[in-house]
């Protein structure tokens, strides 16, 4: 559609089958998780909440990680720096605000949770816990799940690279392998775990582990969304096809502290953060669009000002929710319908 | 009715579940060909394929962590722990993730899992096949943990707790698989979580337990009928998480004193909690300081045969202690 | 004599320690050149280098076995579990290995490690920074625990867990680590395990906690002294593995009322044990039941404000409770 | 020594630094396995014992691990079928027997475990449990605690192919990784977890996990026991000269049931098994002695008569002993010396 002709077939995006839409809509939904990002770290300053945790630069690969995936059939276990992913995935900034502000209206958890643990049935997001990488056999029940109903779902589980560590990923991984089952394990490998750089957590590399469980493991660079859209459609597509699980590691950088309780000058330098700052995808990406045709400093001013509106929207409208009333505080530790075997 | 032993109505429980429920699959180390160490899930994959029961790779955490992925997404897992001394690689599992899922997610969420575990020493197996852990997961709300004592209840409760939508731990007494043989109807029924079963009538002294020794408690309170006239009450907890506090109170108010037993050992295992509800509630209806008749506070039992004949409970041991109790 | 933080208290325990024994030595997530999320380490690396204050990669059944291994080399490990919320992966090594290691060799073996945990929530820290874990851990038997409220026991009972020839999990509350201080005497001086500590004489009620709650009962007894004239006992248990029996019975023997408190859930709590404990040997001297005073029987605490204050104990609360038994 | 010279620098184990004496010593200490195994199976079909596992066919490779170590220095944590391996350590049938029949002076735990629970400070063999695989972080540690104090102390731990799948693996290697420790981790790859084929408990293969780890993964034939002594000896060399730990996977075949109270004919055929004890090298590996000239058909008949002597006098004496005493058999929860700090 639109002025496409020859010159599009030239263009990355197209040759990997994502329209000019779909491409633009890549980058609107980096930007919106960039901005509520940056909204979220004034506020915990602010001392209008308590802590935010920040996935700057790791969004771009996260929301071509969302667009690589099937929303209707696939299973999202994302972890608390997926802003951008869950984004993709239909969660909406108003949602992520009241989280936020832990009110009652949160879909995720009702404002009981920390912020950035996910989870919301309807949109097949996965609810999650603080303690570090229980997801990834989690996403492995949910692939054997699909398999044994013959269901066409795809698990998708991402994790830090200290997470991938511990023995769950180990036994997840496996387990999938032997099985062959339809999951991504994504490791978004930003270098480091709260004050431990890489070095200190592994000496090997982690995607090289998938060789161990006898599935392919890819390496790929975070700061080329499209590359990381190319790498798990395909994983996506082996899983869909029965050809078993992928290990996908994600290189990025932790630009910021690991979260607003962290000082992370304490363990490296400004310089080192500088650098990769400098290598943030986001304008890289905004370039291709405006080189490719699809994007102009126009539709930039306009986007700024809609995400504007709607991170202001939702930051009003959570600020002033209530939270969950304290008589409901302590339910649901059971169903409550009694089922038959009650 | 049929009268059948305690393994089989294990067994009969999940194949009857597994044929009304497409959804039900049981999966463990071992539980395939080879019908689990101890045959219970004999003959079940070949009934229902290799993908129904599911033989899984050697890692704990993972067996339960993957079950609790599969419920989450509408399945109904049953996960066999081999030994209840193999589970605690899956506590983090356990602990952080199924007992937490519907509460953190307000509801949106659940996981109907069960995790089946074999308990219980008297079998030479050693420290590390014979243990009773009720006391590391009794403590966690979003749990419930049964331990049947009986052919019938095992079956009851475990088709209970496969069609529960909570995450179920189902321990089951290693040394009642084939010592243990009563009648169970051939009729679909359940044994409601929750709810005690009063095992004799009494009015001289109380007991309450789980699991195993019970049926030391029964043979002791027979001889003890016709040696002494002395009449014990006994009460199945059966169900350990959520107590049945009810059935409790009412079982001691019967007669005024109480003996508790179990074989986990005594110091922060069920009966502390069962002897607080009881002080907490009951204090003035007492005519006995409520005893305990626990395992020894050791890590766990030796595999000669003396020095486990000496942790473990038996009619002698109760006898004495219910008589004294009686007597008090 | 220096008042200083409870946190405080125990960097200075970690660091005398390693002064004074070369076999002493830290592992943890983020304990080096960060000094650990709440700053537990803060300059112990600096001190003694990158070795003794070892940064672990994040697996904590890794952290708990490597340090249970090195400490049947000989070491005298500590491993910092960086919330106690986070050690449940590594409950495998702590109840099937440490707690065993010198039962199941005969002695052959032993394993003196420390594990340290912050417990407890009021940080805002929602279902998974706020968690209370005792009860999980406090049913196994070749296990000790502490869990100290001031400064003073911080400090007397780590430098006491380092030197201990056994396992002991050392739960430090997290609310305490900058709210709660007091006198540290500069010299060297341990606080013994097993010993309970009478923090306030009454001769009304007698208040039975651990940690953090005894701050609120504190407090709650002040006023209920000037407003009313009751006079609260208040006994400090400190350690809650092995339990002090004599000083439990002592404590409530002096009023014959008994509330016992903590932030674990209620149900199979510490305060079961206390509570049987008592139910078994004095119940002829109690004048009310038995009172448990705890955290709600759910999952954890939410993190919202509303939610989070109405899941904890506090000052009101506890002087409610405590007012109404010394009326019975 | 003996009738050295020119000839012998043809064989094999003289290039591997082995003198003739300890070549024969590994082919003493493997028949020994092989004779204590044999008997432990007889006495429980005999009903003299409850329980029995077996290590038969894995003691050449055993054997071949504890002549590579360094007795004096080294720690050493075996799994349950390591009879070859104890032995080479220094463990005597006597005391193996002890532990069968559960008796008080069983050194390894006084009768308290299960035979095949091994454990004796004074042998520097670690206590074990029967949870498979912590003792690989213990392993870990027990380097950790080398490194720290400067001692030349390397430890070897074993564990088994489905073992190799739990969580504590994957964390013991990787913190041995990155911390460059002097550890040694031998997967014996029987090819079967308990009635679970290799295949269902893994695609990949184990040796190669320890890429990720950034350490050399070794796979070798546990039927060459020669070859099995080299690359234990190369780790070994490499762990004391500070260049890490080394992952070795060594293949063989559980010729036994899993235990005694297994029938392994519910889930494989009786010429799979046949095939793999046509496979034994322990007559290959007695061949090659020969065929050296450092055995004979008498110093065999006479190694037998020996054999016969020490296990039937370790089991005499092992039926008559004593347990340990009821009133000790609640003993050591705690250290019973309160320490300064009880
Ligand atoms: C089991 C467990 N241990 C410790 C923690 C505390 N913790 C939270 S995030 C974190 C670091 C995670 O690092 P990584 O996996 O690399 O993810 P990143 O934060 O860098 O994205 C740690 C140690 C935890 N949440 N869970
Ligand atoms: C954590 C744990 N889960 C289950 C068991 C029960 N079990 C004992 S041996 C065994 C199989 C071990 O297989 P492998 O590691 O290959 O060693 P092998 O017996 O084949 O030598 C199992 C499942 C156990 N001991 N520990
Ligand atoms: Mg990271
Ligand atoms: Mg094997």
């Amino acid at each position: 559609m639109k002025q496409a002709g020859s010159v599009q077939q030239t263009h990355r995006h197209t040759a990997l089958g994502l329209s000019d839409e779909r491409a633009v809509e890549m980058y609107k939904t980096m930007m919106l998780a960039r901005r509520f990002d940056e909204r979220g770290q004034l506020l915990q300053r602010a001392g209008k909440v308590n802590f935010h945790i920040s996935g700057i630069t790791q969004e771009p690969s996260q929301v071509a990680m969302g667009f690589a995936m099937d929303l209707k059939n696939d299973w999202f276990l994302p972890y608390y720096r997926d802003y951008g992913f869950v984004l993709s995935l239909g969660m909406t900034v108003k949602e992520l605000m009241l989280s936020v502000y832990a009110k009652g209206e949160d879909p995720n958890s009702a404002g009981r949770q920390m912020p950035g643990h996910f989870g919301s049935k309807r949109l097949r997001i996965v609810t999650g816990s603080s303690p570090v990488t229980t997801q990834v056999p989690h996403a492995t029940g949910f692939a054997l799940a699909a398999k044994m109903r013959g269901e066409p779902s795809v698990a998708i589980v991402t994790f830090g690279d200290g997470s991938s560590n511990q023995g769950d990923f180990h036994e997840g991984c496996n387990f999938a392998g032997v099985h062959q089952l339809p999951v991504i394990f994504v490791c978004e490998n930003n270098q480091y775990a709260i004050s431990m750089p890489l070095e200190k957590q592994t000496r090997g590399r982690i995607c090289d582990r998938a060789l161990g469980y006898g599935f392919p493991g890819i390496r790929v660079d975070g700061n080329d969304p499209l590359e990381v859209y190319r790498v798990v459609s395909e994983a996506r597509e082996r899983a869909a096809s029965g050809q078993g699980p992928t290990l996908i590691e994600i290189m990025t950088y932790r630009v910021t502290a690991h979260s607003t309780s962290d000082n992370d000058l304490a363990y490296r330098t400004k310089e080192e953060v500088d650098l990769h700052k400098g290598k943030d995808s986001l304008p890289v990406y905004k370039q291709y669009l405006v080189d490719a045709g699809l994007w102009s400093e126009e539709q930039e001013a306009k986007l700024q000002t809609e995400i504007r509106a709607i991170i202001d929207e939702g930051n009003e409208y959570a600020e002033k929710a209530a939270f969950q009333p304290v008589e409901d505080a302590f339910r649901y530790v059971y169903a409550e319908q009694s089922g038959e075997g009650q | 009715m049929p009268v059948i032993e305690y393994i089989d109505a294990i067994r009969l429980a999940m194949k009857e579940e597994m044929e009304r429920d497409s959804d039900v699959f049981v999966m463990g180390e071992d539980v395939g060909l080879k019908g689990g160490v101890f045959t219970t899930t004999k003959g079940l994959q070949l009934q229902f394929g290799e993908q129904r029961v599911l033989d899984a790779p050697l890692a704990e955490s993972a067996i339960a962590g993957v079950a609790i992925g599969a419920a989450m997404a509408g399945m109904k897992p049953i996960a066999e722990m081999q030994y209840s001394d193999f589970m605690f690689p899956a506590t983090n599992q356990i602990i952080s993730e199924a007992a937490k899922i519907r509460y953190r997610s307000n509801n949106d969420w659940d996981c109907p899992i069960v995790i089946r575990a074999p308990i219980g020493g008297g079998v030479f197996g050693g420290l590390y096949h014979s243990q009773c852990p009720e006391s590391v997961f009794f403590g966690t709300p979003g749990l419930k943990i049964v331990a049947p004592s009986t052919a019938y209840d095992a079956k009851g409760l475990l088709k209970a707790a496969i069609r529960d939508p909570d995450p179920v731990i189902f321990f089951e007494n290693k040394k009642c698989y084939r010592l243990i043989t009563d009648e169970v109807p051939d009729e679909d029924y359940i044994v409601p979580i929750g709810k005690a079963n009063v095992m004799r009538e009494g009015s001289d002294l109380t007991v309450i337990g789980y699991s195993m020794p019970l049926h030391f408690a029964m043979q002791a309170a027979e001889e003890l009928s016709q040696e002494h006239g002395i009449e014990a009450h006994i009460l199945d907890l059966r169900t350990i998480q959520p107590l049945d506090r009810e059935g409790i109170l009412e079982a001691v108010a019967k007669t005024g004193k109480v003996l508790i037993i179990h074989e986990d050992n005594k110091t922060g295992g069920i009966g502390a909690e069962v002897a607080a509800i009881i002080a907490e509630e009951l204090l003035y209806d007492l005519d006995a300081p409520i005893r305990r008749l626990c395992g020894p506070d050791v890590p766990a039992m030796p595999i000669n045969p003396p020095g486990e004949k000496h942790f473990l409970l038996n009619k002698e041991k109760l006898k004495t202690a219910m008589l004294e109790l009686a007597r008090y």
